[in-house]
């Protein structure tokens, strides 16, 4: 880590597609209108192509490096460098933000492409695109920034984009609300992150080391032991507050309102903003700080916590909603919950790996529910589609590949993910048998709303009306916000009105593609217990302060090591004690391996008994899911099917008393503080007034008397003028006359 | 002739507003571009001046010094430092801007134009001056114009918003006159030379330095304007014409805090260490949050803008407040920046002003649909204003914040709590008026002109390229203003030094 | 002797002209009447030994003043009312006032002691006083010539802006 | 008699007097006019009787010439301005014209 190779090409892995969206946002209107659909896509799709071979080009370039100096450094220009605060922007390589930018750049890639096909009949196509490639900007600026603050400028920059692509049928108020409460919320965990990075910054600078660098920060966090900010260990505080900024980029309790909202983007949007990426951010700040958040058991605990509760609340959730997207975006918030209690129990590579395998099989479910709405005329309320297998058989295969990885059922890829953070959190010593627990039913509620979507969805008759798909709109409106207007020019022809059919290759090729990922990359990461070699883990390990099987370290080992060391050999010594822990675990592992195997099978199993249950109840219908619903008076299924009330309180309380608030403040504005100026005035023109009567009296008489002499005058005097030409030459001529007399008598 | 650009930036305005009255009265065109002639040169020096400026040193550049009044020692002192050449190079940008702004006027262009050249001219001379007498006639001088500029030229209550900005500015100004005449007098020999003045600080008694503060304070707060002196603002500006707005907001009001930081700072350094918490730290992060409410409340979009005004304005005292090198570098840049943006945003009101004649923020809705460039511009300034990374506000926000942490880290967590309210607003009112359903009566509005776009673009550019490459003003900024705080860090180091010795000869 | 019979032929032609603008009744009368003063004073001109003022009165003066004046009348007279269209009042008055400034005059003239060289500057014959205008004009009068070229230009363009037909109010 | 300064001076005075007394009784303007053209002209004579037989110089001559040029101006002028108040009040009577009363 201290001495990164200096690279000169990372920068156009950013710069690429913000050279796109630059391109298509200043003349994309143009290109669209006169060169045509292709000039503009080729302009958005070329850049994200640059960017993922570059990205390639990294990934080997460190895959030729010794582990522990894999880190690659693009230094563009100095940024902020004021008093103790140096940043420069600047742009680093290490084996995390390379996975990242793979991610974004692959799947990213796929997006753009299958949103080729999924928005051909869009009006403002370029400005679709300028967004998308702007988002794929930033989200490669927050992953490949090296300090904070450019993290920081991707991860605004993000916030910004999901904003424009959420709101991207701005005609549609709800779709435009459902952006501004993105971008608020999520400015709510902004505000955490900036205090937190203050918090940091200061801590350190009181010791003459401030820094917001993430590869000075490394061997610099020891400095904050012993130091207090608002009474908590500073580790303690900044973490806190870091973690508010992932709640509210990686939608987790208290902040996660806004993503089921942001649905109303288009799919694509949602595929790759609100399942691949941008959502994962916070799990990728937590794990980028890993050696911070070691440091605070505290706040790990509280990231365990919230992480647990998401996840199960957010599934509740999912199993009541109507909407093919809602469900999705439910069970992205629960999947994200699972990263959360990986990172909780400091199993930072376990919660990556899920990101990294949830982005594929997630952004295939969006995709294929995004082909599945586009065939059906954006009708997007479930009860109105069904037997859709037999008119899209890709689209199915790849959305049932994907929802068995979800389910984690072996040997597809959410199964290795999801049963190692699983495991995780019950072997862990942050962990606990009650996180497990959770957790676990977690996994059979994920089941049962995912198989109750994919027989609601592809099973069964189809229930929509053959002749206009469009037409369920009245029943839930504020559902999906799709533009009718823009929409309707589009599907007005009357060839689209038969039944549904499969998507074009441009969309289905993406669908295959992330459903070989969703079945494939699990094995990237297969546990010791079941004969694998964690190769996910190990080419992650150089990042993780921590060793990463180290369930045997106490949490604050390794990273004081490396830290206090400040060189080079110590830095080979703490890897060699890495390896040799790793030796250790592995011996571990083998002893632990009958409790792997048989909390594996508890949650394949619950994961069956969800799909059985999802499988009784809308498929064999023998179970009336009435039965649940009415249960208790109906009482639980209408807490979670209104969400849990959660956005009427958020409306109560703070929406509303904020805007109290400054109602109040404004009229105190216009009242008090004006008034008092005004009241002020009012006092000098009393007096004035005061002054003025005797100024009219006495004062004024006189002035006036001197005007109405001068008016009389005046008045007689005015007759002198004739207007008559001859009488003003008599007096010239008179005039010269007795001057002449005068002179000469 | 004169070798000094800034005398020429300061006078060659003053000419043309004397070309101007020579003109006929009903040649429109010829007026605007004598008066666009007579602003771009001053643009071109304050080039030169960015080019050839010395970022190295502390001391005064581009001086010149010529007795005025030499009986009372008052001189023509003028030169910029680190801290006037921001101001300098802001006033020049954005009048030619408020120039082409101003179009339009059909009102008596003549007297309009003449009048905003005086403007420009004494405001150019307030950042300029190094002599406080010369200082206090150009910010007499500057009251004038613009108390006819709104007066006239302004919407429907513009006596009432004149007068009171007047009365406002006037009783600061009474304040500053003592203020300085006290300094003027304490002083032997008797000078008004702010250099001079800064020199002897340590004469000064404390009680003096209080006192003496504290009136500065309030003349400068309320051009700032600072609460509770700031109701004057949201009135001149939504009766004031679009121009005159651009130039209150984006160049008056720096003239607040750029005397508190050119005159209080240096020369009554004891006086700012005293009151930097309360009146500075407090009331700015007090003005962050109360103008961010406030403009949350807010019905027309001007006021509103003028509320987000008073917010960001806070930032600036905030920043100063924090007396660390982040957080004064963030206020300064601050400065510029809200120059710049808001004058974008006054610009833009004044678009839609000039198309729908009102402002009223329910009473349009789904204007990107009909307007789709100019509600890009929109989008660009109104996110500017947010602060959001990469463009230039956010590079200031960030430092002032940073900089506030450490000494006040708890009003640090306040002032930051209006990125949030800030997001409120903006985006609130961004979604009532441009996005939704289009209103049908507003379908037919052209899109924004090529003039106006015209005025937009260099701001705009000057937005992101000071968000990707802020060094380009604190490079220009930074050597001088760490050199001011280190003044005021080493008066606070003396006079507690000189405290601890007086307490050690008590206790023997 | 024949010298001074010419003169005062010529001194009494210009002197009854003056008089009968004065008192014609009819302006085109008047008119005349000007062009014969107008002509009297070119010979008075000649006698005095001014033979190129002569000429410019001659030119000026009879050729075109009198004629801009003759257009003019023309202009503003219906043909039909030529007989009352020279209206005069008030003479006796103006006939006093007249009288007075005469006498002071006359009184003046008489009074004064006029500086007279007693030498004729003589000049070669056939010369004439073209040449030494010209010299002067070009000389020591450069500036008030210049001058006077701009005022006539002036006139020229104030007499043209004038007459224009719409004029506005 | 020999001819001298006060025979032409005599003259002029008369060409004057004649010229004063048009200008008072006339009331019509391009009489008044006309008026103005005799004190000009009888001007001419005493500035080119003076020369002759002061200092035998061309300096009156000149300055005749100056007059001359002068009263062309102020006739075309005069003139111009007399078609104008014609046009505007169908007049030249100066008495009717008196929209300068006080």
């Amino acid at each position: 880590m201290t001495n990164p190779i200096l690279v000169d090409y990372l920068r156009w892995i950013v710069l690429a597609p913000l050279l796109g969206a630059a391109i298509n946002g200043l003349a994309g209107a143009w290109l669209q209108k006169r060169v045509g659909r292709h000039a503009v896509t080729a302009v958005a799709l070329l850049p994200i192509g640059i960017a993922f071979a570059l990205a390639v080009k990294g990934f080997l370039q460190l895959l030729s490096i010794e582990p522990e100096q894999r880190f690659l450094l693009d230094s563009v220009s100095k940024w902020m460098h004021i008093g103790h605060l140096k940043v420069d922007m600047a742009f680093w390589l290490d084996p995390l933000s390379s996975m990242m930018t793979l991610v974004i750049t692959g799947i990213g890639g796929l997006i753009h492409l299958y949103s080729v096909g999924y928005m051909s009949e869009e009006p403002s196509y370029w400005r679709y695109f300028t967004y998308l490639n702007l988002f794929t900007a930033a989200m490669l600026t927050l992953v490949l920034g090296d300090s904070l603050l450019t993290m920081f400028v991707g991860w605004e920059g993000v916030g910004l984009c999901s904003y424009a692509l959420i709101g991207f049928w701005h005609r549609e108020w709800a779709n435009a609300s459902a952006g501004s409460k993105a971008f608020i919320t999520n400015r709510v965990g902004d505000f955490g992150f900036v205090l937190g990075m203050f918090g940091l910054f200061w801590a350190l600078d009181r010791t003459g080391q401030g820094t917001v660098v993430f590869r000075e920060l490394a061997q610099r966090v020891h400095l904050l032991d012993g130091q207090t900010i608002a009474g908590l260990a500073a580790a303690t505080f900044v973490t806190l507050m870091m973690f508010v900024g992932a709640t509210g980029k990686s939608a987790q309790i208290p902040l996660y309102v806004w993503l089921p909202d942001a649905m109303a983007g288009p799919t694509p949007v949602s595929a790759l903003i609100h399942a691949a990426t941008m959502v994962t951010a916070g799990v990728y700040m937590i794990c980028r700080l890993n050696f911070l958040f070691d440091m605070a058991p505290t706040t790990l605990h509280v990231v365990a916590a919230i992480g647990t509760l998401t996840a199960f609340f957010a599934a509740t959730i999912g199993v009541a909603q109507w909407d093919i997207k809602k469900v999705l975006a439910y069970s992205t918030v629960s999947q994200l919950g699972f990263m959360f209690i990986a990172m909780g129990v400091g199993a930072y590579t376990t919660g990556v790996f899920h990101l990294f395998t949830h982005a594929f099989f997630k952004a295939c479910l969006f995709l294929g529910s995004g082909s599945v709405i586009h065939a059906l005329h954006h009708e997007q309320d479930m009860r109105h589609m069904g037997g859709l297998k037999k008119y899209m058989p890709i689209t199915f295969w790849t959305f049932l590949l994907s929802t068995l990885a979800l389910c984690g059922i072996p040997p597809f890829a959410g199964f290795f993910s999801k049963d190692e953070i699983l495991w995780k959190a019950f072997s862990s010593p942050l962990g606990s048998p009650v996180l497990w627990a959770i957790g676990t039913l977690t996994a059979g509620f994920t089941a049962f709303y995912m198989f109750r979507q994919v027989f609601l969805v592809f099973y069964g008759e189809y229930r929509g009306s053959p002749g206009g798909h469009g037409h369920g709109h009245d029943d839930h409106g504020d559902d999906h916000g799709h533009a009718t207007t823009a929409h309707d020019d589009g599907h007005g022809h009357g060839g689209h009105h038969g039944d549904p059919h499969e998507s074009p290759a441009l969309m289905t090729i993406p669908l295959v593609i992330l459903a070989l990922g969703a079945v494939l990359t699990g094995f990237l990461n297969v546990p010791g217990a079941l004969g694998g070699h964690h190769v996910f883990d190990q080419w992650l390990a150089p990042v993780i302060a921590k060793a990463a099987h180290g369930e045997g370290h106490g949490a604050h080992g390794a990273p004081a090591a490396v830290a206090r060391g400040h060189g080079v050999e110590a830095a080979v010594e703490h890897e060699a004690k890495v390896l040799e822990h790793d030796l250790e675990t592995v011996e571990h592992d083998v002893e632990d391996a009958t409790w792997e195997y048989l909390l594996m099978a508890v949650s394949v199993t619950v994961a069956f008994g969800g799909i059985l249950l999802a499988w009784l109840m809308y498929r064999r219908k023998s179970l009336d899911p009435s039965t649940f619903s009415e249960a208790w008076s109906g009482g639980p299924y209408r807490a979670v099917y209104n969400k849990y009330w959660i956005d009427e309180l958020y409306d109560a309380t703070v929406i509303r008393g904020t805007l109290a608030l400054s109602n109040l403040l404004a009229t105190f504005d216009r009242v008090v503080v004006d008034g008092i100026v005004n009241g002020a005035g009012w006092v000098v023109r009393q007096v004035s007034a005061l002054e003025g009567a005797f100024d009219r009296g006495v004062v004024d008489g006189l002035v006036n008397l001197v005007g109405s002499t001068s008016l009389a005058l005046g008045n007689r005097a005015r007759a002198l003028q004739t207007g008559h030409i001859y009488s003003y030459l008599y007096a010239i001529v008179i005039g010269v006359v007795v001057v002449m007399f005068a002179r000469l008598l | 002739m004169p070798t000094n650009p800034l005398t020429w930036m300061i006078f060659l305005p003053l000419l043309g507003a004397a070309v101007i009255l020579c003109l006929p009265r009903d040649n429109h065109s010829l007026v605007k571009w004598t008066a666009l002639a007579f602003t771009i040169p001053a643009l071109l020096l304050a080039i030169a001046i960015y080019q050839g400026f010395d970022r190295t040193t502390a001391q005064m550049q581009y001086v010149t010094k010529i007795p005025w009044i030499p009986s009372f020692n008052i001189e023509y002192f003028v030169g910029i430092d680190g801290l006037s050449v921001t101001m300098v190079l802001l006033t020049a940008l954005i009048a030619p801007i408020c120039v082409l702004a101003s179009w339009e006027i059909d009102k008596a262009p003549k007297a309009y134009f003449a009048l905003f050249l005086v403007l420009i001219a004494a405001m150019m001379g307030v950042f300029c001056a190094l002599d406080f007498f010369l200082f206090f006639v150009f910010w007499e001088v500057m009251l004038l114009p613009m108390y006819f500029l709104i007066g006239i030229w302004g919407g429907p209550r513009r006596e009432y918003a004149a007068i009171k900005f007047f009365l406002y500015t006037m009783v600061g100004s009474v304040l500053m006159l003592i203020a300085m005449l006290a300094l003027y007098f304490h002083n032997d020999p008797h000078t008004f030379d702010l250099l001079k003045l800064a020199e002897a600080r340590s004469t000064y008694s404390s009680t003096f330095q209080s006192l003496a503060w504290l009136a500065l304070f309030v003349g400068f707060a309320i051009k700032i304007p600072a609460f509770p002196f700031h109701t004057w603002l949201p009135d001149a500006h939504v009766e004031a014409p679009t121009a005159i707005s651009v130039i209150l907001a984006g160049v008056l009001l720096k003239m607040g805090t750029y005397g508190i930081l050119r005159v209080n700072f240096p020369i009554l350094p004891e006086g700012t260490l005293r009151y930097a918490f309360w009146l500075l730290a407090a009331l700015g992060t007090w003005n962050i949050v109360y103008g961010a409410l406030c403009a949350m409340a807010q019905k027309d979009l001007k006021k509103l803008i003028a509320y987000s005004s008073i917010s960001h304005m806070g930032y600036v005292m905030f920043g100063m407040a924090s007396l660390t090198a982040e957080g004064i570098d963030g206020a300064v840049l601050q400065m510029f920046n809200h120059g710049t943006v808001t004058a974008m945003l006054f610009l833009l009101v004044g678009v839609i002003y000039d198309r729908a004649h009102h402002r009223n923020i329910d009473g349009f809705g789904g204007l990107a649909s009909i307007m789709p460039v100019y509600t890009a511009w929109v989008a660009l300034a109104f996110f500017a204003a947010m602060g959001l990374p990469g463009l230039s506000a956010f590079i200031s926000e960030v430092l002032v914040l940073l900089g506030g942490w450490r000494n006040y880290p708890g009003l640090t967590a306040v002032a930051a709590s209006a990125v949030v309210l800030t997001a409120g607003y903006m985006l609130w009112a961004m979604q009532r008026v441009y996005l939704g359903k289009p209103n049908e009566k507003y379908l037919s509005l052209p899109d924004i002109n090529r003039r106006e776009i015209a005025t937009l673009v260099p701001l705009g550019i000057i937005v992101i390229v000071l968000g990707v490459y802020p060094h380009a003003i604190l490079d220009l900024i930074d050597t001088s203003l760490q050199h001011l705080n280190g003044t005021v860090l080493a008066a606070g180091k003396a006079a507690g030094a000189v405290a601890s010795a007086a307490s050690g000869v008590a206790a023997h | 002797m024949i010298y001074a019979a010419l003169f005062y032929a010529i001194a009494l032609f210009t002197v009854a002209g003056a008089f009968g603008v004065a008192f014609s009744e009819n302006v085109v009368y008047s008119a005349f009447s000007l062009m014969a003063t107008l002509l009297g004073a070119a010979g008075l001109y000649v006698f005095l030994g001014a033979d190129f003022l002569a000429a410019v009165q001659l030119l000026v003066y009879v050729g075109g003043i009198l004629v801009l004046t003759l257009f003019a009348i023309m202009l503003t007279h219906q043909i039909s009312d030529v007989e009352v269209s020279n209206r005069a009042v008030g003479r006796w008055p103006a006939l006093g006032l007249v009288g007075f400034v005469g006498i002071a005059m006359a009184t003046a003239l008489v009074r004064a002691p006029w500086k007279v060289s007693g030498e004729v500057v003589a000049k070669a014959a056939g010369e004439g006083t073209t040449y030494g205008i010209g010299d002067a004009f070009l000389g020591p009068f450069l500036l008030p010539f210049e001058l006077a070229s701009i005022v006539l230009l002036t006139a020229l363009v104030g007499a043209i802006v004038l007459s224009r037909k719409e004029i506005r109010d | 008699m020999e001819i001298g300064l006060n025979h032409y001076l005599v003259v002029g005075l008369l060409v004057f007097l004649a010229g004063v007394f048009t200008v008072l009784t006339r009331r019509n303007a391009i009489g008044v006019l006309m008026g103005v053209e005799l004190v000009l002209n009888s001007a001419n004579i005493n500035y080119i009787a003076f020369s002759r037989f002061g200092t035998g110089g061309l300096e009156g001559q000149i300055f005749s010439i100056f007059v001359i040029m002068l009263a062309a101006a102020e006739a075309a002028i005069g003139l111009a301005i007399v078609l104008g108040i014609y046009r505007k009040f169908q007049t030249i009577d100066v008495e009717e014209v008196d929209s300068l009363r006080g």
